[in-house]
């Protein structure tokens, strides 16, 4: 009997420890944060050519909405895996359009770079959401801060 | 064997694990290219810079006040000795005598009014002993401030008055003791004979201390205060007069640590300068209740020498300097061991 | 009723049974073949001077550790017929013995409710439980309160359970105690240690009659006291102890407080030593106490007055926790002390140990270790401390008497001295005190003392542990140093005999004051009644009428 | 022989006394306020922004005080432990409430064990908690550099440059926490009479607090407050009090880190080498002006505490630059008083158990006195 209920016992400790480990888990997910970079460009993939817009308002996911003239780019900072990314322009025909997208962004990708002009012309996934890597600059050796340990008096508490 | 374990035990491991790490120390160094001679005469200086400070500990652990963790409150007497002395316009070998004396009677009147406090609270000396240091240490950082300082080598240059942060002491009590006697042994090896000799006459004047009858009373009140009271021995004068030496000791240890250093740090520099020194005594052999002069002198020497031997023989291995990584750990490591022995008075 | 009890004892197999007892601590026999039974229900009194056994006995049955550390004991202890060897108190308690202890064990800040279930508190689980382990299971305050106040019912006492402890007066503070054993369901057996000393008489009676209640249900109890009246109005059976054996076991029916009294003090009437005739009346008084009262824990002294002369050894005897030892403490200044006293016909400020040893007065403390030794310090240090630092002996003046330094050649030669003449087993006059054996560092106490060269020397306990051997010889070193110095000598033991063998006469001081003094030669049985609060006069006048 | 009797002065003496400490706050506030000129609607928002950032720091020194181990001063270990969390989550870029939950799941291991050293060790030098547990705050800080400013880079693998100093290894002196910043302040605040509260936080403080009442209640708790008034006493009982003493000083530890995290979310960077130091004095300072002791101390003394430490801290510098001109006799003066005020609870704590000692003796001279008079 008494054999039965430490089993039990160590049975909801795994079953807390599994559930903080999940918990764990889940909010690596929902909680990394990516960095979109709204590009307003022509682009040119696969032989097709995408033209910038002489305006263009977009938004991502309930952020504030930005307005990028041509060849701009703005980012946008946001966590999650999945956005949701509405594009609202004005054709030649000064009709206004408003393209709504749904994607999921690879979890390992901390900065994507979008293009809008392509998103709107039905470009692939693949065409429109590149990986960016902030280039690598040459840079001189920094001299090392000095580390302060035994600060005493601090301004705000 | 046996012999080996008891002394082993008496000694305590980590004292043997810091001395056998000092030693490693001093055979790797000129492998890597360390000169022994300067690291020894490094070592020497530093050793004459803190004794003083680290001999204050020895007159409050023998009445039983514990660890001297309010060393900054003498700091503190040395301090206004050490500035007063300049501003009175006092120079040279003069100043640094100047400054012995006129820092006596703050460190007899800090140490007394400590050592009322300290009374009050029997059992819980060291933990307000380390606060009483640091709220001292506070209030002294509003005088520095407000005292009518106006000596011009030490004051603000743009308000013309506040104290400095940090005050030279070059033309005033610079070197005063190290310089005095000091001879050198080949190209490296420096003897600062002004200072060990200074420290040895303090290290004297303690032990001469311990022999007389009050000195008798002091460590039999700290060894075991029901049986000094009970042989009429004045429990609280006694500790009184303990704590006074060593507020007076400190002040004394301050100014020979700056006449070498070079300068008077002010405001919160003395803060922290309790620490070094209870574990440089306990590394020494000390205990919360026991300390001799020969725990002052091994444990001086083993800490120095570790502070100035970890950053440039480390610093030669793996260029990277982690010697403030391990003062921190030993000292605090050693004052942490001391305080989990079991009360070694078996009473 | 003590006969329809005696009917249902006839009736039933015992309760407890101890056969064939003996214990001995490393050779000193404690207790010798000790033989009792006790039936469901039975109330046994047990009475003793200190040190007679009782204690021991207790122990044993409850399987304290210090009993199996010093190598266990002879006999069988038979609880409801099983034989049984506890290793430790919990297993006791898990029997259903109960043991009530002099000294209060609760919690100040607890509620009577709290204490009397104290790790024992009524719980209900939660999920929180079952991954943090059962304690993080909720307290149940309402069941605690029932089974608290159905416990302190079955006492019979009026205690709210929700009281604080710190707010009780002491006997409540006894009834909480006694709650704690009863909730506890399968209690048979309860042990009470002087439960009645610290309660005024009307609290007394309530937990008496308490007892009487408790019988009825079938509890039975060991009453240990020294109220000697109440054991015989209590109890089934008083058994005396003495010396580590059983004196006498009888019904309670027809003793009286004289009988009991002698049992316990012992050494059949008439037992003559070795006395001195010392007329005590023909010298001046040098020491005169009024009015003394001590705050010392434990050893309360209320308002004790006499007059010592010169030249005489007075014993104070007295049970311990009466307050004999806090007569010299006090008088010395150790523990908070008011009062007055008078030596020489000057008076001597009280809580200034210095004003008493300058007047020409030592104490040899009972505690050796704690207050007579610097035991982390060498023999020499110890022998020449007080009479350094009193009467600057062993110095060596420096610069025209600035420097008093410390002259080691004469603290060598005092520490040689007496450990010659007292025959102080040492390696050398260096050797740390802490190194010693008992007996030598009583020695190394007197030492003390005597180098201060007093006219007169509180002695306390100073046979306490050490072994018989040496207990005669520090007994005939203090004789010898009165006689040939004459110096007076108080001596303060537990030990009546002791005390009879070297004093001229002995006051026994109970409850705080001094029940009487008597010369040595009275009858032990005058003394035991003294002890117990009972003047003898009385008692022989009561015996006459009879 | 009960109850010793008072005269009327001594005992409004002994409340003064007893509430030594919070009149005196009182008074520096009630003097430096209106000195320092600010707006009583300017400190109201000051408070409510400390309150959430604080009281979880403070309420996690409430456990080892029921256990009578004094104040913990400790707690920096759970400090360190919150912050290695933080630089973790920083370095993943995982931010907002996911990234606080996540430095708290990675700070709770690190907390318990730190906290189960630190309750063992203590458990060695009964009688000098304090002290002790003061130390260990500065032995595994000097671990804690060693981690984190040799081990974090070539061994823990940390690559945000923005995190790494610039020789490669080892995090910088300060941590830019924008990922999580005001996170938890800004879900659900609201705006009253012009202030801003950070509703969540005060919830989560609000539960922390039901969890204290909790605990108090449950067996773990009523063996804490057993072992904290008398360990022998406990044992004898059956309690485990080495065990509990561990327990009572882990689960400080493990709230410590949590609080920490709160803090820096609401401060928005971190001073990777300092933060945890200074953090343990001041909240300890704060719960002592609240009016608590080394031995007792409840979720009302945090609360007060929190806004008269506060205010003196706000207010003194500006004070001091109205009243003197130097602003920076202000940063001294609070400094001092921060100190000061620990150093005062102390002293008066072992003055307070000296008293208590000598009663006994104070009522047996009281009952002789009484005596003389019956008989004159």
């Amino acid at each position: 009997m008494k054999k039965v209920h430490l089993s039990r016992r160590h049975l909801y400790q795994l079953i807390a420890v599994v559930v903080v480990l999940l918990i764990g888990v889940i909010m690596f997910v929902i909680g990394k944060q990516h960095i979109f970079l709204l590009d307003n460009k022509t682009l040119e993939s696969n032989g097709k050519t995408y033209p910038a817009f002489s305006i263009v308002e977009v938004q991502v996911n309930r952020i504030e909405s930005l307005e990028l003239g041509p060849r701009d780019r703005d980012r946008a900072d946001v966590r999650g895996q999945k956005h949701k990314i509405t594009v609202r322009y004005t054709d030649r025909s000064f009709e206004e359009h408003e393209v709504v997208v749904k994607f999921k962004v690879p979890l390992s990708q901390e900065m994507v770079l979008i293009s809008l002009p392509a998103l709107v012309g039905g470009a692939e996934e693949s065409v429109w959401l590149q990986p960016y890597e902030i280039p690598v600059l040459l840079t001189m050796p920094v001299d090392d801060e000095p580390i302060i340990t035994d600060e005493i008096m601090p301004m705000d508490i | 064997m046996i012999k080996i374990r008891q002394f082993i035990h008496s000694f305590g491991w980590p004292r043997i694990i810091i001395g056998l790490f000092l030693l490693s120390l001093f055979i790797i160094a000129p492998f890597v290219g360390v000169k022994i001679s300067t690291s020894l005469s490094d070592t020497l200086i530093r050793f004459g810079m803190n004794g003083v400070m680290v001999l204050a500990m020895v007159p409050m652990i023998h009445s039983g006040c514990g660890l001297n963790f309010g060393l900054p409150l003498g700091i503190i007497a040395g301090l206004l000795g050490g500035t007063l002395s300049i501003q009175f316009g006092f120079t040279g070998g003069t100043s640094f005598l100047m400054a012995i004396i006129l820092a006596t009677p703050f460190g007899i009147l800090f140490g007394w009014g400590y050592g009322k406090l300290l009374n009050r609270v029997k059992g819980g000396e060291m933990m307000i002993a380390t606060y009483v240091g640091f709220s001292s240490v506070a209030f002294m950082c509003m005088m520095w401030l407000l005292l009518p300082y106006n000596h011009p080598t030490m004051v603000w240059g743009y308000t013309g008055s506040g104290l400095r942060t940090t005050i030279s002491t070059e033309g005033f009590y610079l070197h005063a003791l190290n310089n005095f006697l000091q001879f050198r042994i080949g190209e490296k090896f420096l003897f600062p004979t002004g200072m060990i000799l200074f420290f040895a006459l303090m290290a004297f004047l303690v032990w001469a201390f311990l022999h007389t009858k009050t000195g008798t009373a002091m460590t039999a009140v700290g060894s075991n205060p029901v049986f000094a009271r009970a042989s009429g021995i004045n429990i609280d004068r006694t500790r009184t007069m303990s704590v006074i030496m060593s507020t007076w000791l400190g002040a004394i240890g301050i100014l020979v640590y700056q006449q070498s250093f070079g300068f008077i740090q002010l405001y919160m520099g003395p803060f922290y300068m309790a620490l070094p020194a209870v574990s440089a005594i306990l590394i020494g052999g000390a205990s919360v209740n026991k300390a001799s002069i020969a725990n002052v002198v091994i444990g001086t020497f083993l800490f120095q020498g570790i502070l100035t031997m970890t950053p440039s023989v480390m610093n030669s291995i793996i260029h990277t300097d982690m010697s403030e990584v391990i003062r921190i750990v030993v000292s605090n490591g050693m004052i942490l061991y001391a305080l989990t022995r079991k009360a070694e008075v078996s009473r | 009723m003590t006969d329809e009890g005696n009917c249902m004892k006839a009736n039933s197999a015992p309760l407890l049974e101890m056969r064939n007892i003996s214990k001995d601590f490393f050779g000193n026999k404690v207790l010798t073949d000790v033989n009792f039974s006790l039936q469901p229900g039975e109330i046994l009194g047990l009475v003793g001077e200190n040190g007679a056994g009782k204690t021991t006995l207790m122990k044993i049955l409850f399987g304290m550790e210090e009993i199996h550390e010093t190598g266990g004991y002879g006999g069988d202890v038979v609880l409801g017929g099983n034989m049984v060897h506890y290793q430790t108190p919990f297993d006791a308690l898990a029997d259903g013995i109960g043991m009530v202890h002099q000294e209060f064990s609760l919690l100040p800040d607890f509620s009577a409710s709290e204490n009397i279930l104290l790790n024992r508190e009524p719980k209900t689980a939660t999920l929180v439980s079952e991954v943090f382990g059962d304690r993080l299971d909720t307290i149940d305050r309402k069941t605690m309160h029932t089974k608290s106040a159905s416990a302190i019912a079955k006492l019979g006492v009026d205690l709210d359970p929700e009281m604080l402890v710190s707010e009780m007066p002491v006997g409540y503070k006894q009834f909480t105690e006694i709650a704690r054993e009863l909730s506890k369901a399968e209690i048979k057996l309860l042990v009470l240690d002087e439960p009645t000393a610290v309660l005024t008489e009307r609290e007394a009676d309530i937990l008496l009659s308490a007892m009487r209640n408790l019988a009825k249900e079938g509890i039975a109890i060991i009453f240990i006291s020294h109220r000697l009246q109440e054991i015989i109005d209590v109890c089934d059976t008083v058994m005396v102890m003495r010396d580590g054996m059983i004196i006498k076991n009888a019904p309670s029916q027809g003793l009286t407080i004289p009988e009991i009294a002698k049992w316990m003090v012992g050494r059949d009437v008439g037992t003559k030593v070795a006395h001195r005739d010392f007329d005590f009346t023909a010298q001046p008084v040098i020491l005169s106490i009024e009015n003394l009262w001590v705050d010392m824990p434990g050893e309360t002294v209320k308002d004790v007055s006499i007059d010592i002369h010169k030249g005489e050894i007075l014993g104070f005897g007295g049970l311990a926790g009466q307050g004999k030892l806090g007569v010299p403490n006090g008088a010395m200044g150790l523990f908070p002390a008011g009062g007055s006293i008078t030596f020489e016909g000057v008076p001597i400020e009280l809580n200034q140990p210095r004003k008493f040893l300058d007047a020409g007065m030592a104490f040899v403390s009972e505690d050796r270790r704690g207050v007579g030794l610097l035991l982390d310090e060498p023999l020499d240090w110890n022998i020449s401390f007080t009479a350094m630092q009193v009467q600057d002996k062993y110095l060596r003046k420096l610069l025209g008497g600035l420097i008093n330094w410390r002259n080691e050649k004469e603290i060598e030669e005092v520490a040689k001295k007496y450990i010659k003449s007292l025959e102080i087993k040492c390696t050398s006059y260096r050797q740390l005190a802490k190194e010693l054996s008992g007996g030598n560092q009583q020695k190394v106490c007197l030492a003390k003392a005597f180098a201060v060269e007093p006219k007169l020397l509180f002695v306390s306990e100073p046979t306490r542990g050490i072994d018989i051997g040496a207990k005669s010889l520090v007994l005939q070193v203090l004789r010898d140093y009165n006689e040939r110095m004459g110096v007076t000598i108080v001596m303060i033991s537990s030990e009546l005999e002791e005390l009879r063998s070297i004093c001229d006469r002995i006051a026994i001081v109970t409850d705080g004051r001094i029940a009487g003094i008597l010369p040595s030669t009275a009858e032990s049985a005058d003394f035991g009644l003294l002890m117990v609060g009972k003047n003898p006069e009385e008692h022989k006048a009561g015996g006459l009428n009879d | 022989m009960s109850k010793l009797r008072e005269t009327k002065g001594q005992k409004l003496f002994n409340v003064i006394e007893k509430n030594a400490v919070p009149i005196l706050f009182i008074i520096i506030c009630a003097i430096g306020i209106p000195f320092s000129g600010y707006s009583l609607n300017y400190l109201g928002q000051e408070i409510i922004t400390r309150i959430g950032r604080n009281s979880f720091l403070i309420i996690a020194l409430l456990i080892p005080i029921m256990a009578g181990m004094g104040l913990n001063f400790g707690m920096t270990l759970g400090a360190m432990a919150g912050q290695i969390g933080l630089i973790f989550i920083t370095d993943w870029k995982i931010g907002g409430i996911p990234g606080m939950i996540l430095a708290m799941i990675i700070s709770t291991p690190i907390s318990a064990i730190l906290g189960w050293m630190c309750g063992k060790i203590l458990n060695m030098a009964k009688g000098r908690e304090m002290v002790t547990s003061y130390i260990i705050g500065f032995f595994i800080n000097g671990v804690y550099q060693l981690i984190v400013l040799y081990g974090m880079g070539p061994v823990i693998p940390i690559k945000d440059p923005a995190l790494v100093l610039p020789r490669g290894y080892g995090i910088r002196n300060t941590v830019n926490l924008i990922g999580i910043r005001r996170s938890m302040d800004n879900v659900l605040a609201i705006r009253i009479f012009g202030l801003s509260i950070p509703v969540l936080t005060l919830v989560v403080i609000a539960m922390l607090c039901f969890f204290i009442i909790w605990f108090k209640k449950t067996k773990l708790g009523q063996d804490m407050r057993a072992v904290g008034q008398d360990m022998e006493v406990a044992r004898a009982a059956g309690i485990k009090v080495e065990h509990t003493r561990i327990v009572s000083i882990v689960i400080s530890t493990i709230l410590a880190g949590y609080g920490m995290i709160i803090y820096l979310q609401n401060m928005g960077t971190l001073n990777t080498y300092n933060s945890h130091m200074q953090i343990g004095m001041f909240s300890i300072a704060a719960l002592l002006v609240g009016g608590a002791t080394v031995n007792k101390a409840s979720i009302g003394n945090v609360f007060l505490g929190v806004t008269l430490f506060h205010v003196m801290f706000i207010v003194s510098p500006m004070a001091g630059k109205n009243l003197i001109g130097q602003a920076q006799l202000g940063e001294f003066f609070r400094v001092f008083v921060s100190y000061g005020v620990i150093t005062l609870a102390l002293v008066l704590y072992e003055i307070r158990k000296r008293r208590a000692r000598y009663k006994t003796g104070r009522l047996l001279a009281q009952d002789q006195a009484d005596m003389k008079e019956v008989d004159v």
